[in-house]
């Protein structure tokens, strides 16, 4: 067994924002039709956190549940975690229709951060960001790619797809470069 | 009708140009005529054209609600090609191509076809193979084309980024013969022929309803009141479905907004149609030194004539990506048709359930090119009430047959 | 003498001198010049050269409607042609060029006189060149072609780079002149989240040059009070040099800011295209005034007169010492009072109607201006610049009553809105018969997805020409009311104006003008449209307004129109002799003036031109040098060519090293989706061709995926993992369609089926490990039994290899003892590393997806997008085993029961080998004898995949042939391009190891 | 452009974050089906000059196929619903009747 090794290996970078990747971080999609029985203590258990409302992203530390879809969520944890939250899930969704399935490293997460981040994403997304709401998960398009994100501590936290990390960490780059401010 | 020539110009000129009579006669409609033709673009003047020259039918209308020409056929890219993989296309596109060649003569028309070339650049090894596969049928069917190679084709368009970090090219699909003509031209040339011939155009007549007994058509009702006919050729294009469906039949299209653009003019820097599937753009330059870009379809029914503009950006994108100079140039002008896309993607020249009635549609993206060829497979079936070999596989039946003709194979797509 | 006054000039900073050049000719100017300004400040009328004739051309306006002042901008990766010297900021060492002409702009080879030029009416082209047929390509249109083009094509690519950027708000206001200052002020005081954008780099529009009075102060004053209250809000955006390029639908519009333009290579992106969506738009957009069309109105030195008036106060240029206005209206009086103030000449104002006694002919009168009423210019003197004007009556045929000597026209015909933005969505436009103008017709608006007005007109583009802050006070209210703000009750500012009397509506000059004079009065000058072609198209029938246009080519030049589309209109409708509605217009598209197209493509190119998806083990990969292909969005490695070998050389190495020894190959691509539920086998059973819902837990099946058509759309092995679970494997590239299919059909037909899907291709790295030392590497590698007995052909199993956690499959796509292991993708390139190092004892090699073809193909094994076309059944590929006969439905399955698709007589697959060994080409088909009606060669069949096979060590092949598998044995010919034969010999598809012996031990 | 209206996430989305689906409301007809019905259900489409209904997918955001009602002729929407009706809901109903009187109603 190797260490998780991330989608892309480049260093952040500064521009009028500043964009890095992070992680390693864990993930859990999760499926299952609201109202399921036990689904709140499965996302619960997993995270620590409640069940999300509709476009929504709770935050427990260093957990968190998004509403993704009417039937998806997507839970964010430690990498170290996540067995220990399927196996929460299995638990608690046992007998239930759902869909639990590790997808940590089907991921890339980047932060842009700074006083201006919400500018490098408002070249990218088709998103009313003066509108986005505190704890808002919006998931879009990112330029060609699809992507999701959320809003918190003077930044924005960024999910896609793994294998367009370098796409889109090119992109965040150029979006912020000097001189482009909006 | 008065010759057109450089002496007939001379000659005008010294009277200021007073002395052209007009090119088409705008004559109100007569009670009946033995052929009725809806819609005046180019596929409708046409098909009346060769009903007369081919086939001695000259009591004709060709009905038009708005301005003849001014639908697809004056709002096109003007490309004309025949190198199809699917041999009732090769033979329909290859007839229309070789008459576009004398149409300039044969109109006493000038509609500039330019066989300047038309090259269809492979990016995968995916649409290598497939056009090689073309390359193979069209030298079965009478085609001229040729797959050339990369060299070959920064030799033909100079101004063409072979080395494309993304998608070099690999070769292209060269038709020598294929090129552009002017668009309206086509229009004008065919409707002063027909006016000639005394066939009435009748513009501004829009029909309102299609009148039929015990399965066959009367006549038609219009703004300008009722125009019977011994038979009715439906030819409109983008708006084929409504005139259907006032005949009483459902067609299996849908009507979608096709963009293009042209760029402001500049001077010669493009001799060739260049076309690009993989990136999804295609592009020539027009006598007047405009860049004319073709752009995508939209995904949903639209009769606007206006598309959605990421469409344009896509196109542009990589157009851009594959002629890098154009960046710098500006984009003059953007505007939309309604093109009719069938269940394949091929037209239809069918017999419709009423006997006397007869449909020319769905020529979806690609109409321009075949629109001496279309003319001639519907003035056919319409003359004879049979398709001619020509026309034959175009019927509606092969829906239900699952019979298809699917050019989509050639586009170096899979599906 | 063009020249600059020594005084004056609002937006010039004399303290800043700017040196350019044009031509090659050094020039100096002012920071705030426009090209323009400072070419006429140096005394450069001429500036170019028309389209058609190649007439000497002048700039004529100020702004985006110029038709003339069109130059080669910059050089190299900066050269841009056509650029527009009105809207062009000067910027110290700009260079330009003029364009179309050759030797020079002073003497251009191109130039037609006038007895050359009859010879070329509208449309001549038409009726010409048709014979001899070969002359048309090889000698007239290469001519037409070198003739036309106006500016040299940029050889570069481009050195800026650009942006785009969404914005979103409540009311978008289009233009920053008063109107749209104090449309843009009610709704941000009323606390609307408010755009302003104005294409110019200054606010205030014409009021400040025409010295109006706002609230009592001067226009200028109250500009700068205005921009300062809009910026000081949070919610309020301006932008300057932000031109309004289109409206689209549902509130979609098109913002090109031109950031760089002055400040080239000063590390911003150049443009900045915005992609607003507003709730609703007010487009304050102006009015344009109109030329007359006089004959030779296009010498240079004949201006607009409000374009006169512009350079005069803002740059403190006058293009001439003398200058005679000719006029329709009111408004151009100032032009005269405004030259008078500055201590110019003006020989006279020729005033077409028959009476002018408004404030302001009276005001200069007062001046001691000669003003002649019911007069119009018969003829302009002078070749590269006007020397006179011959005056005669307008009511006439042109005969002249005197000749006023000058150096410059200042002309107005009246002002037309700009009503680009209202009718780019479909708003529609009326006739306004006092002001001789269509102006948008607020019954009808171009409407947005809530069914309500989309743009809203305000001010002079409202046809409110002199009460434009009122009507914008009316307009935004109700803009505001629709939008659920409500504004503050307040009286609109008022605007102080003269009185002016009614225009005279003047379309040709003067009316009953020669057949000579109208073939000289331009109409559009850059497409050099003159009366008499309008004329001539209405009298040959091209008598709708687009044919005229088309005929014409009226409004088609650079400046779409802007000066030529309404004069040549009202030329029409009087040769037609009806009212000008009834002709009615041509449509309005966008872009309101060109946009660059990089612009537009934005910042897409180069790097991210399109997203590369790229697999955990690309770096190993690149650092390898492999040669890569795309597939889909993907790139795979092609080959791995050593030091010294060809691509080819490469391909056959791999193939035989994994089938004598050991291969690698990176499978991550592979789509991988989960499918779970109680219903899930029941759906598969509906989306597979054959049965999945049979298959045993541990165990693998490949399976056919169809459309409804019953064509062939995706291949895959499916794994089941427990009793609700399966693992469904796509095609590379497959697998967000499948997917998205897959979800379709659940979602939107059998939404009651409890199943639910998950696209896991990206969670897991794949590799392929592939050869007779497969088995061998992985005990090597240690941690669980991989053993024929263990996992048996077509089983799967969870274990660890080398510590890495992984999923096994026993699958071969290669016709080897293959393994196929997933590995969580943060460690697929770990993993990788670790196969190689346990492998390279064992001879083990990468191979890409040439090798990966050329295996499966000398197995007879089909590639999806190969074998098929979107056009083949499973039938057709000999696969009926995959296709069940007892399920009742499955997707495809009507669709095959169809005529065409049952028929016998489907060309099917089969293998062939050629007799002499060669290959036979790609995309070659079966020739039969005979051709049909069209005459083309009947053909039976043709290959579909192709290759040497570098085991054969010959060519071998697959393809599809009318009743194929009955014809094994015979010998076909495949034609050639070049007209020759290939032979070759129907065999079975499988070249090699035809029991399947070697993938099973 | 259009802007379209995420019945099932709320999301106000733009055409580009959706995938068009084709008409809405199509009845499958699989094996025992007719060659009319077969024909009619994968090509004959109304192709409406006016008040039509069409599938989209939320692709770039919650993944939802929904349905939309809309005029093909001035691109104004009515409305968007779930896909897992089999028709039309009165309420869109209702508002296209008010919005387009003479509109032949849903067959």
């Amino acid at each position: 067994m190797s260490d998780a090794v991330s989608p892309i290996s480049a260093a952040g970078s500064e521009g009028f924002a500043r964009v890095r990747q992070i992680g390693p971080l864990g993930m859990v999609t999760l499926r299952a039709k609201a109202g399921t029985k036990g689904l709140k203590a499965a996302v619960k258990d997993a995270t620590g956190c409640a069940l999300p409302d509709k476009r929504r992203i709770v935050t427990k530390g260093a957990f968190r549940a998004g509403w993704m879809s009417p039937d998806e969520y997507l839970l964010i944890l430690p990498r170290a975690d996540v067995a220990k939250a399927l196996a929460a899930i299995a638990k608690a969704l046992n007998g239930q229709h759902h869909l639990a399935v590790d997808v940590s490293d089907a991921r890339a997460v980047f932060r842009i951060e700074g006083a201006k981040a919400d500018q490098v994403l408002r070249k990218l997304c088709p998103v009313d960001f003066d509108r986005l709401a505190a704890g808002e998960l919006r998931r879009t398009r990112a330029a060609q790619v699809a992507a999701a994100f959320w809003r918190d501590d003077a930044g924005f936290t960024l999910v896609c797809f793994r294998s367009v990390a370098g796409y889109m960490g090119d992109l965040l780059r150029l979006c912020a470069q000097p001189g482009s401010e909006l | 009708m008065k010759r057109y020539s450089l002496f007939a110009i001379a000659r005008e000129a010294f009277s200021h140009h007073q002395g052209w009579e007009r090119a088409w006669r705008s004559p109100a409609p007569k009670v009946a005529y033995d052929a009725v033709i809806i819609g005046a673009g180019g596929h409708g003047l046409a098909t009346a054209y060769y009903l007369g020259k081919n086939h001695g039918i000259t009591n004709v209308a060709i009905l038009e609600k708005g301005w003849l020409g001014g639908g697809n056929t004056g709002r096109n890219t003007t490309i004309i090609r025949s190198n199809y993989l699917q041999d009732p296309s090769a033979a329909i596109y290859e007839k229309s191509r070789s008459l576009y060649e004398t149409l300039s003569q044969d109109l006493n028309y000038n509609v500039m076809f330019s066989p300047r070339g038309v090259m269809m650049l492979a990016q995968t090894h995916h649409e290598v193979r497939g056009y090689l596969r073309t390359a193979h049928a069209n030298a079965l069917q009478g085609v001229v084309t040729e797959f050339i190679s990369p060299a070959r084709v920064k030799d033909l368009c100079p101004i063409l980024n072979i080395d494309g970090p993304r998608y070099p090219i690999l070769g292209a699909l060269w038709q020598p013969r294929g090129g552009t003509g002017r668009h309206d031209a086509v229009a004008w040339g065919y409707a002063r022929a027909c006016s000639d011939m005394g066939m009435d155009i009748i513009q501004h007549c829009e029909v309102t309803g299609v009148r039929s007994e015990n399965g066959v058509v009367t006549g038609v009702d219009t703004t300008k009141g009722f125009i019977g006919t011994k038979k009715l050729g439906i030819v409109v294009a983008g708006h084929s479905g409504q005139v259907a469906q006032m005949a009483g039949f459902r067609l299996p299209v849908e009507s979608m907004a096709l963009q293009a653009l042209v760029s402001e003019p500049i001077k010669p820097c493009m001799d060739v149609v260049v076309m690009a599937n993989t990136v999804h753009g295609y592009m020539s330059q027009s006598d007047k030194g405009e860049m004319v870009i073709g752009g995508g379809t939209d995904g949903f029914n639209n009769y606007t004539q206006r598309g959605s503009f990421q469409h344009i950006e896509e196109t542009l994108r990589a157009l851009i990506e594959t002629f890098p100079m154009l960046s710098r140039l500006k984009m003059l002008r953007q505007w939309g048709g309604i093109v009719d896309m069938t269940g394949d993607r091929s037209p239809i020249i069918s017999k419709t359930p009423l006997g006397n009635c007869f449909i020319n549609c769905g020529w979806g993206t690609g109409g321009f090119k075949a629109i001496p060829g279309s003319g001639w497979a519907m003035a056919e079936l319409m003359a004879k009430g049979e398709p001619g070999p020509l026309a034959a596989a175009f019927d509606m039946g092969r829906f239900r047959e699952g019979r298809f003709i699917d050019e989509s194979v050639a586009a170096g797509v899979a599906h | 003498m063009s020249t600059r006054l020594t005084t004056g000039g609002r937006l010039i900073d004399r303290a800043a001198p700017i040196d350019f050049s044009f031509n090659g000719k050094r020039l100096s100017g002012f920071a705030g010049d426009t090209l323009a300004s400072a070419l006429l400040a140096n005394d450069q009328m001429l500036v170019g050269r028309s389209f058609k004739y190649h007439r000497p051309r002048g700039i004529v306006a100020s702004g985006a409607e110029e038709p003339n002042a069109l130059v080669n901008l910059g050089h190299g990766a900066r050269a841009e042609p056509n650029q527009r010297a009105t809207t062009t900021e000067l910027f110290d060492r700009l260079q330009a060029r003029s364009q179309n002409h050759w030797p020079s702009l002073e003497f251009d080879v191109g130039v037609l006189n006038k007895h050359a030029a009859r010879l070329l009416p509208g449309g001549f082209y038409y009726k010409t060149f048709i014979h001899p047929r070969a002359a048309w390509k090889h000698l007239f249109e290469p001519i037409i072609r070198q003739t036309a083009g106006l500016g040299a094509a940029p050889k570069d690519g481009d050195a800026d780079r650009y942006e785009q950027v969404y914005a979103f708000c409540d009311l978008l206001v289009v233009g920053g002149g008063v109107a749209g200052l104090h449309a843009a002020l009610v709704a941000a005081r009323a606390g609307a989240r408010v755009w302003l954008v104005e294409q110019s780099a200054q606010w205030g529009g014409r009021a400040p040059v025409d010295g109006d009075l706002i609230d009592g102060v001067p226009a200028a004053d109250w500009v700068d009070a205005a921009v300062a209250e809009l910026a000081g809000m949070a919610h309020v955006t301006l932008r300057a040099r932000t031109m309004a390029a289109g409206v689209y639908d549902h509130g979609y519009v098109l913002l090109d800011e031109r950031l760089a333009d002055h400040t080239p290579g000063d590390g911003r992106p150049r443009h900045r295209l915005w992609r607003m969506r507003a709730g609703k738009i007010i487009a304050a957009t102006g009015a344009i005034e109109r030329p007359l069309s006089f004959a030779c109105n296009d010498v240079p030195g004949v201006m607009l007169a409000s374009a006169l008036r512009d350079y005069l106060v803002n740059w403190a240029v006058v293009p001439g010492q003398r200058t005679v206005v000719v006029t329709n209206n009111d408004d151009a009086y100032r032009t005269a009072i405004a030259l008078h103030q500055a201590g110019q000449t003006i020989a006279a104002v020729i005033d077409a109607r028959d009476q002018a006694e408004g404030a302001l002919p009276a005001q200069a009168r007062a001046c001691g201006i000669r003003v002649e009423t019911g007069k119009s210019i018969a003829r302009v003197k002078g070749g590269k610049r006007v020397t006179g004007v011959e005056v005669c009556r307008q009511t006439g045929d042109g005969t002249i009553s005197n000749f006023l000597a000058c150096d410059a026209v200042a002309m107005s015909g009246g002002w037309s809105p700009v009503v680009h933005l209202y009718s780019h969505c479909g708003g529609k436009l009326i006739w306004d018969d006092a002001g001789a103008m269509f102006r948008p017709d607020a019954a009808h608006p171009p409407i947005t997805h809530d069914g309500r007005a989309m743009v809203i007109a305000a001010g002079a583009a409202n046809g409110a020409l002199r009460t434009a802050v009122a009507d914008a006070d009316a307009q935004v209210r109700i803009a505001l009311k629709e939008l659920g703000v409500k504004a503050r009750k307040a009286k609109a500012p008022r605007q102080d104006l003269p009185d002016e009397a009614a225009l005279q509506p003047v379309w040709i000059m003067p009316q009953a003008a020669t057949l000579g004079l109208r073939a000289k009065a331009w109409l559009d000058f850059q497409n050099d449209v003159k009366v008499s072609d309008v004329q001539l198209a209405a009298r040959e029938g091209y008598q709708s307004v687009e044919h005229t246009k088309r005929y014409t080519t009226l409004g088609m030049a650079t400046d779409q129109g802007k000066l030529s589309n309404i004069n040549g209109l009202a030329v029409l409708s009087e040769a037609l002799n009806e009212p000008v509605p009834q002709v009615g217009t041509t449509t309005f598209r966008p872009p309101y003036a060109p946009v660059p197209l990089g612009a537009l493509a934005g910042e897409a190119r180069g790097a991210v031109f399109q997203p590369l998806r790229k697999t955990p083990m690309d770096d190993w990969h690149a650092a390898q040098g492999a040669t890569f292909e795309p597939v889909g969005l993907w790139r795979r490695p092609y080959c791995y060519s050593h030091p010294n070998e060809t691509p080819q050389q490469a391909v056959a190495r791999e193939v035989k090293n994994t089938r004598q020894a050991l291969g690698l190959l990176d499978a991550s691509t592979l789509g991988k989706i989960i499918v779970k539920g109680p219903d899930a086998g029941r759906f598969l059973d509906m989306l597979y061709t054959n049965v999945m819902s049979s298959l045993p837990v541990g165990r693998c099946r490949y399976g056919l995926m169809c459309n409804e058509q019953g064509f062939l759309s995706d291949d895959g092995v499916v794994a089941r993992i427990d009793a609700d679970t399966w693992l469904c494997h796509t095609t590379s590239g497959g697998a967000d369609r499948i997917h998205g299919w897959m979800e379709d059909w659940l979602q939107c037909e059998w939404w009651d089926w409890q199943v639910f899907t998950a696209n896991v291709t990206e969670q897991y790295a794949q590799v392929a490990v592939v050869g007779p030392n497969a088995r061998k590497v992985l005990e090597k590698l240690g941690g669980m039994d991989v053993s024929q007995d263990a996992l048996p052909f077509m089983a799967w199993t969870d274990g660890s290899l080398a510590g890495f956690g992984c999923r096994v499959y026993r699958i071969s796509f290669s016709g080897e003892l293959s393994y196929e292991i997933a590995v969580p993708a943060d460690q697929g390139a770990a993993f990788w590393q670790a196969c190689h190092d346990a492998g390279a004892a064992l001879g083990a090699m990468p191979y890409g997806t040439e090798a990966l073809h050329i295996m499966r193909a000398e197995k007879g094994f089909i590639m999806i997008g190969d074998e098929t076309d979107g056009t083949v059944t499973p039938q057709d590929l000999g696969l009926d085993w995959a296709v069940s006969k007892k399920k009742a439905d499955f997707l495809g399955k009507r669709g095959q029961e169809r005529r065409f698709l049952a028929s016998p007589e489907r060309w099917k697959l089969v293998g062939f080998e050629t007799l002499d060994g060669s290959v036979i080409p790609d995309g070659a088909y079966v020739a039969a004898a005979g051709t049909n009606a069209n005459g083309q060669r009947h053909v039976q069949g043709r290959v579909t995949s192709t290759y040497h096979s570098p085991t054969l060590g010959r060519g071998i092949a697959m393809g599809l042939l009318l009743d194929g598998p009955d014809r094994m044995g015979e010998v076909v010919s495949f034609a050639k391009v070049d007209g020759s034969t290939v032979q070759a010999r129907v065999v079975s598809p499988v070249f090699y190891d035809k029991h399947g012996e070697k993938q099973n031990v | 452009m259009l802007l379209l209206t995420c019945p099932y996430c709320g999301v106000e989305a733009e055409e580009t974050e959706l995938a068009p689906g084709g008409e809405a409301h199509l009845k499958r007809f699989g094996p025992g089906s007719s060659d009319d019905q077969f024909e009619a259900y994968l090509f004959a489409r109304k192709n409406p000059k006016g008040v039509h209904f069409e599938r989209w997918r939320h692709a770039y955001g919650c993944g939802k196929w929904f349905l939309a009602a809309r005029c093909t002729a001035t691109l104004e929407v009515f409305g968007t619903y779930p896909a897992q009706t089999s028709g039309p809901p009165d309420d869109i109903i209702a508002r296209i009747k008010a919005r387009r009187p003479d509109w032949k109603g849903f067959a």
